[in-house]
């Protein structure tokens, strides 16, 4: 196991990842659900980063945060909020 | 909405974003990003555009003509750049074998078929992003 | 030109329908104009397939390689033309003909105006387009963006229906169908992360030389993919998602869903297990084995939901289930006699299915009536109709004359040769309940007493399609010829070893 | 309670399935090897002939526009297909009636 | 036992993946609203997003972008990358359709919920 | 050929043509119909007679990738025979039953239709040809069960349909183990299974007689034909008396014959059990017929027994026991189809369908109730009719066979078919009615006339043996 720092932050990133996704299937509150869901496309798009794939993580960055969260909001303009 | 602000700041920065959003298109293949991202990009300053002037301001912009147009033959873009290999008698969607000039490598001009195939997926996916948000946005 | 055309003939069939598709949006306002384009397209890729699959039949060199984009094959993606890709297309381009001059006669109670029209055709056409590449394609990735064009598009073309019923159906089957193909790209993965590869031939060289080495990982693949593809082609216990959206999606749509887009999934499932696993590899795994189990509880297990079933488009949904049990048991006899059968039920039920589905819409569109027993003496009022019915049940059931048994009768061969009794006692419990779940129909619509009402038949274009499909289940139990030899030619080819 | 029942049910399930894929995650090459199968005469092509084939720097690039571009295309219809489908979904003939 | 941890931290993102593929399938499943379905999803989506690419990069590998590099750099692979590209837009795709369909049940049946819609039944009307 | 073509195929094209025929044009629909029963009779005779006499008429083809052939054998012709004259007659009887009734069209066409299955059935040349007109013979004839549409009727349409579909399943799969064994599905080149004898072959055999017992209304499976005695008489003579039993009966002995062979059925386990399974259903079938009241139910059970006479001919797998099954086919159906004709007389005359409500009848309809008794003495197995021939050598095959018990308990049969209907005769003659109706009139001329000349053909038969032994004969050296 010869770790280098690059994979110390790709393990804290992931651990972040299964944080956020574990408080989005306990969250009540849908638009904090979906703002963690921000969260973690922003991490992903970071691990991406830290995986050598900066196509990925640009992709990863304007699809999820910008179009999923974005679109997700402009549902929540019409529904309710709460679960 | 009828703030000031963000409006004066959103007509600086919008054409910027958009700008951006083509050069990320145009520079798929030289450097990070590609159609798809700067796709987004471009649809998304014009979603900005319609979310702070308001949904008619932005459809009047880019009228639903225009994105279906683009949406469609934007697609057929992309399958009639394939039919170029089948004319000059090598398979579908050839490229160098299709005796494209490739250009010099790491200029815009490179790539042969590849930058155009890649504009036109960048203009369809703006498009499809338009199209979206406006559709879930008329509907409140 | 005409070289040109004929060498990159498997492109054409691919993108023909695509391509009118792109264009259809923007003539949205032309209704006829529409209608006519989807038609010709269907009819030239008819011809085109005609063509093709009598080169697969007699010319020697097969299967034909198509190398997309000049790219040799672990680089690029390539297209197989053989024997199984070219029944394929057959089965799609016989199901879809019909199925689109059916929807000519009358979508605007379903779907709605003209532009809404057109969207269903684009989705239509796309659908036709993905299938047929499903059928050629050669190579892994290729086949889940594939399945994922597939899914949308069914999934689009069940939320035509303008009522909110079909949007809940669709939102279920779009997350479950989504889940499925999580499955198949977690599936494929797995293959690439041990072989490299991803075009068919090359991983399958390869997983048969390092299998040994890491044979969770290949159980883990097997099981992602037979999950996947399950729950997209309604596997017995994972079919909750069919009966809802096959039932209320717009009847041209609920036809191609059960006839063709179940049947590409499973087409795809198949090339997965005998291309890339290979025969070794299954009966290593005993997957075999857990396909005819799966295969038999589906049958049993589909057929009685479809007999408790009151509503006619419900029963034939749940039908559907049992059906596609046939299929799986068919797969899992790895032999060519069962394997051959299998192929031909799957292109068998793929008609008899959808003239099912297109004759009940009709009768529901008459009648405005949803449920069995108000149909009470409409084979007086709607005749053709009614005997296309009666046809396309007397196929499902596995009457002679009628392409279901030619497909029954090679499965039973099959499951003979594979030496165990239980498929066969299934496969014949499967045709009397069958039997037992459309005969009331028929019962139903001749024997009783007709309400004096105006029911009539449907118009001119829907007559003619149902006549035609009734026509080609008849063909194919007469003279299944060159469609029996294509299928046994694919199964020989599936079940080389390597 | 049925709820929970079979909540409880999916959640045994899916644990189940958790340690089957451990026991396959344990088999896999070992990440970030460059010796692993992954890496073998198909990337090495797209290293050394990408510049070549098709004269783009971005070898993602060359694979997503020329190697496989044929995937790209489906990619772009998947899109399409999801902008009608919504379209269709959302615009039907009521909301165009008593929408606004 | 200590020899299958050994192995598992070696291949810690794979772990993760499954990890994260599991509590995107317990979503998916347990929970009936509409909008956790489809976060749930999306998890999943991305949980195999990063299998791909955690099989096609290489400790101390290089970007694949020949600027100015020369060929014999270890470069990591770019096909995942590619691949994942062509993921992404199709998770997208599903996103959009799924939110369009939420809208769509929102307006007939006033919840987000898919076991109260479910309770609803048929006498929604049109 | 030709004529082959022609008998088998002119009921079908009778059937669409009467079909075409408005509802109101009774006369014409009439004279259509005897037309097309008459050429398919005739041209069925023209053929028998040419395959007793050794020639062989085949049409033969591909259907759905599986050989196909028309090839009628002398036991076929016999069935043939016994089927397309039989329904000459009924044809004759259902024009005066059927006079006024509604859905004549709907009637004759499914009439019709079915005479072209049965005789399917009957020239089939090889297992595939066997099942596929036994499946659609089903299919034809299920339209005449429910003809009534009353609740009773369709529950007895629906009880058929599934009895019939499970029966032609298990003949299904015994078809492709057949196939699978020995490789062959035609019936000319001898018995297929002949050399392969295997473990599996008893239970096989159990699957082809389950199969087809269904219809030849072996004691478990015959609970559908009771229940299809809700269909109009001239049906329930016809169909559940002679066409679809007998098509059940055939199949049984194609199985025994031609499909496994006799030798081949000496060798195996099960020959200790077949005939007693028909022994138990003769006395079982008799004993609960004398508990019926209603008078076509009694008819139905006394038929399941008397069908296992000939399956019983059959199991006793010697020569003389297939010469008594064949007479009994040819000499029963007769009686048996006389006794429906004259049930349906007296219901549709006088309206009484039940056996205690009979008395006096016999004052009112003396011609029926003389031609009931006569045909019901056939049943007893009296000399002068035919009946008794068969019985006799029933008889003689049983003890031939070693097993004297059968012989037994065919007499005993006879004996409890005197009992059954013979109180019934005695009362409708002696007692007084006090209802009042005539044997006059078109109608009841058109329905009394095939029942009297049935009658005499069975006396006639009775008395000279000699004439129809030449088919038997023709039948046995086939066989043996």
């Amino acid at each position: 196991m010869n770790f280098v720092a690059a994979d110390y932050w790709i393990m804290f990133l992931l651990l972040i990842l299964i944080i956020t996704s574990l408080a989005m299937y306990f969250i009540k509150d849908l638009l904090h659900a979906v703002i963690v869901y921000g969260a973690y496309t922003l991490t992903m798009a970071l691990i991406w980063l830290q995986m050598n794939t900066p196509d990925l993580a640009i992709t990863e960055a304007a699809a999820g945060i910008c179009m999923t969260v974005l679109m997700m909001i402009v549902v929540f303009r019409t529904s309710r909020r709460e679960e | 909405m009828k703030d000031f602000i963000l409006k004066r700041m959103a007509s600086i920065i919008l054409p910027f974003i958009c700008i951006y959003g083509f050069y990320v298109i145009l520079h798929g293949h030289v450097s990070p990003g590609g159609s798809f991202a700067g796709g987004i990009i471009v649809g998304l300053s014009f979603i900005a555009y319609s979310t702070i002037y308001g949904i008619e301001k932005g459809r009047k912009k880019l009228p639903e003509k225009v994105l279906v147009a683009a949406e469609s033959y934007g697609t057929l873009w992309y399958g009639i750049m394939g039919l170029v290999g089948i004319i000059k008698g090598v398979p579908f969607l050839a490229n160098k074998l299709a005796g494209v000039d490739l250009g010099v490598p790491g200029t815009l001009n490179s790539g042969g078929l590849i930058s155009f195939i890649g504009f036109g997926v960048g203009i369809r996916v703006a498009s499809t992003m338009v199209t979206l948000f406006f559709t879930m946005m008329e509907e409140e | 030109m005409i070289s040109a055309i004929s060498t990159n003939l498997p492109v054409f069939i691919i993108i023909a329908p695509l391509f009118v598709a792109f264009v259809l949006p923007t003539l949205a306002k032309r209704k006829r104009l529409v209608e006519n384009l989807v038609l010709s397209v269907e009819v030239l890729m008819l011809l085109g397939i005609c063509y093709l699959a009598s080169i697969v039949l007699f010319r020697k060199d097969i299967p034909i390689i198509y190398q997309m984009g000049g790219w040799p094959a672990p680089w690029g993606i390539e297209l197989k033309v053989g024997s199984l890709g070219t029944f394929f297309l057959l089965t799609i381009a016989i199901v879809s003909l019909p199925v689109a001059l059916f929807a000519r006669g009358n979508l605007t109670h379903e779907v709605g105006g003209k532009e809404r029209i057109a969207r269903f055709y684009v989705l239509y056409l796309l659908l036709v387009g993905a299938l047929a590449g499903m059928a050629l394609t050669n190579d892994l990735f290729n086949v889940y963006v594939l399945v994922e064009v597939a899914t949308l598009s069914c999934c689009g073309l069940v939320s035509a229906r303008n009522h909110p019923r079909a949007a809940k159906a669709t939102f279920t089957y779009l997350i479950l169908a989504t889940l499925g193909s999580c499955l198949v790209m977690g599936g494929i993965g797995f293959i690439y992360i041990i072989t490299g590869h991803l075009n068919m031939e090359f991983a399958s060289r390869e997983l048969s030389i390092i299998w040994q080495n890491n044979p969770r990982v290949v159980w883990m693949a097997f099981s992602f993919m037979l999950v996947g593809f399950g729950v997209k082609s309604a596997l017995f216990p994972l079919h909750v998602w069919l009966p809802d959206a096959h039932s209320v999606a717009p009847s041209p749509a609920s036809a191609i869903l059960s006839g063709l887009a179940v049947k590409g999934y499973i087409i795809c499932l198949l090339k997965v297990l005998y291309n890339v696993f290979g025969q070794t590899l299954m009966q290593a795994y005993s997957v075999h084995k857990i396909l005819v189990l799966v295969g038999m509880v589906a049958i049993i297990a589909g057929s009685i939901s479809a007999l408790t079933q009151k509503e006619l488009k419900r029963r034939l949904a749940f039908s559907t289930v049992a059906q596609v049990g046939y299929i799986f048991l068919g797969f899992g006899l790895l032999n060519t006699r069962g394997l051959a059968g299998a192929l031909f039920y799957l292109a068998s039920h793929a008609v008899i299915k959808s003239t099912l589905f297109l004759s009940a819409a009709a009768m529901q569109t008459a009648t405005g009536k949803k449920e069995i027993k108000d149909l009470s003496g409409i084979g007086r009022k709607m005749p053709i109709t009614a005997a296309a019915f009666t046809v396309s049940s007397l196929g499902l059931t596995g009457i002679p004359l009628f392409s279901g048994f030619v497909g029954k009768w090679n499965l039973l061969q099959g499951s003979m040769e594979s030496g165990s009794i239980l498929p066969i006692s299934v496969i014949i419990a499967g045709s009397v309940l069958c039997g037992a779940y459309l005969f009331p129909v028929i019962r139903i619509a001749y024997f009783e007493t007709a309400p004096e009402k105006d029911w009539k038949d449907p118009n001119l274009p829907q007559k003619l399609a149902l006549i035609l499909l009734s026509a080609v289940i008849v063909v194919l139990g007469v003279v299944p010829g060159p469609f029996l030899e294509l299928a046994n030619r694919a199964a020989a080819e599936l079940l080389v070893l390597r | 309670m049925r709820k929970r029942i079979r909540n409880l049910f999916i959640l045994i399930l899916i644990i189940m399935a958790v340690y089957g894929i451990i026991l396959a995650v344990v088999e896999l090459p070992p990440y970030g090897m460059p010796d692993n199968p992954v890496h073998n005469e198909v990337s090495e092509r797209y290293f050394n002939d990408a510049l070549e084939d098709t004269g783009v720097l971005n070898m993602v690039t060359s694979i997503v526009l020329d190697y496989r571009a044929y995937d790209t295309m489906f990619e772009t219809i998947v899109l399409f297909t999801a902008a009608l489908a919504v379209v269709i979904t959302i615009k039907t003939s009521k909301s165009k009636e008593n929408g606004k | 036992m200590s020899e299958v941890i050994k192995k598992l931290i070696i291949n810690y993102p794979y772990f993760a993946a499954f990890i994260l593929f599991a509590i995107g399938a317990l979503t998916v499943l347990t929970r009936s609203n509409l909008f956790k379905k489809l976060i749930g999803i999306n998890i999943m989506e991305s949980a195999v997003f990063l299998m791909f690419v955690a099989a096609g990069n290489i400790r101390g590998g290089y970007v694949p972008i020949l600027n100015g590099n020369n060929p014999q750099t270890l470069f990591i692979n770019p096909l995942p990358s590619a691949l994942m590209l062509t993921g992404i837009v199709v998770s997208v795709s599903v996103t959009a359709f799924a939110l369009a369909l939420i809208l769509r049940l929102y307006r007939s049946y006033g919840t987000t919920d898919l076991r109260r819609i479910y309770k609803m039944g048929n006498e929604v009307s049109e | 050929m030709l004529s082959l073509v022609i008998a088998l195929f002119s009921g079908a094209v009778g059937g669409l043509v009467v079909a075409m025929i408005p509802e109101t044009k009774n006369r014409l629909r009439n004279y259509i119909v005897l037309l097309f029963a008459a050429s398919s009779a005739f041209f069925t005779w023209h053929t028998a007679l040419k395959v007793f006499a050794g020639e062989r008429v085949r049409v033969a083809g591909e259907l759905g990738g599986l050989a196909f052939s028309i090839d009628p054998d002398p036991l076929g012709a016999v069935f043939g025979l016994i089927a397309s004259t039989l329904w000459l007659f009924t044809a004759v009887y259902s024009f005066g039953y059927m006079a006024g009734k509604h859905k004549q069209r709907t009637f004759f066409t499914f009439f019709l239709m079915s005479l072209t299955m049965t005789l399917g059935v009957a020239f089939s040349g090889n297992l595939v040809a066997l099942y596929l007109f036994y499946e659609l013979l089903t299919f034809a004839t299920y339209p005449l069960v429910i003809h009534e549409r009353s609740a009773e009727a369709m529950k007895a349409g629906t009880k058929y349909i599934l009895y019939s579909l499970s029966g032609a399943g298990a003949i299904l799969i015994a078809i492709i183990f057949t196939y699978a064994w020995s490789g062959k599905l035609d019936f000319s080149s001898g018995p297929m299974l002949a050399n392969s004898l295997g473990p599996g072959l008893n239970w096989l055999l159990m699957l082809f007689i389950g199969g087809f017992g269904v219809k030849a209304a072996i004691m478990p499976l015959h609970r559908w034909l009771p229940a299809a005695m809700a269909a109009p008489t001239p049906v329930s003579a016809l169909l559940h008396a002679v066409a679809v039993v007998y098509s059940g009966v055939y199949g049984i002995l194609r199985t025994v014959y031609s499909v496994f062979g006799h030798e081949l059925i000496g060798q195996l386990e099960i020959r200790y059990i077949l005939p007693w399974t028909a022994a138990i259903t003769i006395v079982a079938g008799i004993v609960i017929a004398a508990r019926q009241d209603v008078l076509k139910r009694r008819l139905a059970y006394q038929t399941v027994s008397h069908l296992s006479y000939i399956l019983l001919g059959a199991f006793t797998l010697n020569a003389w026991g297939l010469a008594g099954a064949i007479f009994h086919m040819i000499s029963y159906s007769t009686l048996k189809i006389t006794l429906f004709f004259c049930a349906g007389i007296i219901s549709e005359q006088t309206g009484v369908i039940k056996v205690s409500k009979i008395g006096g009848i016999g004052r009112l309809l003396p011609k029926t109730m003389a031609a009931f008794s006569i045909a019901t003495m056939g049943m007893i197995g009296m000399l002068p009719l035919n009946t008794f021939w068969g019985k006799y050598y029933l008889m003689k095959g049983s003890v031939e066979a070693g097993k004297w018990p059968l012989a037994v308990v065919l007499i005993i049969s006879g004996i409890l078919n005197a009992i059954c209907f013979v109180p019934a005769i005695v009362n409708a003659f002696n007692r007084v009615s006090t209802k009042t109706c005539e044997e006059k009139g078109s109608r009841v001329s058109l329905m009394l006339a095939p029942t009297l000349a049935l009658v005499m053909i069975a006396l006639f038969i009775g008395l000279m043996p000699g004439i129809i032994w030449p088919g038997v004969e023709a039948v046995v050296n086939w066989f043996y």
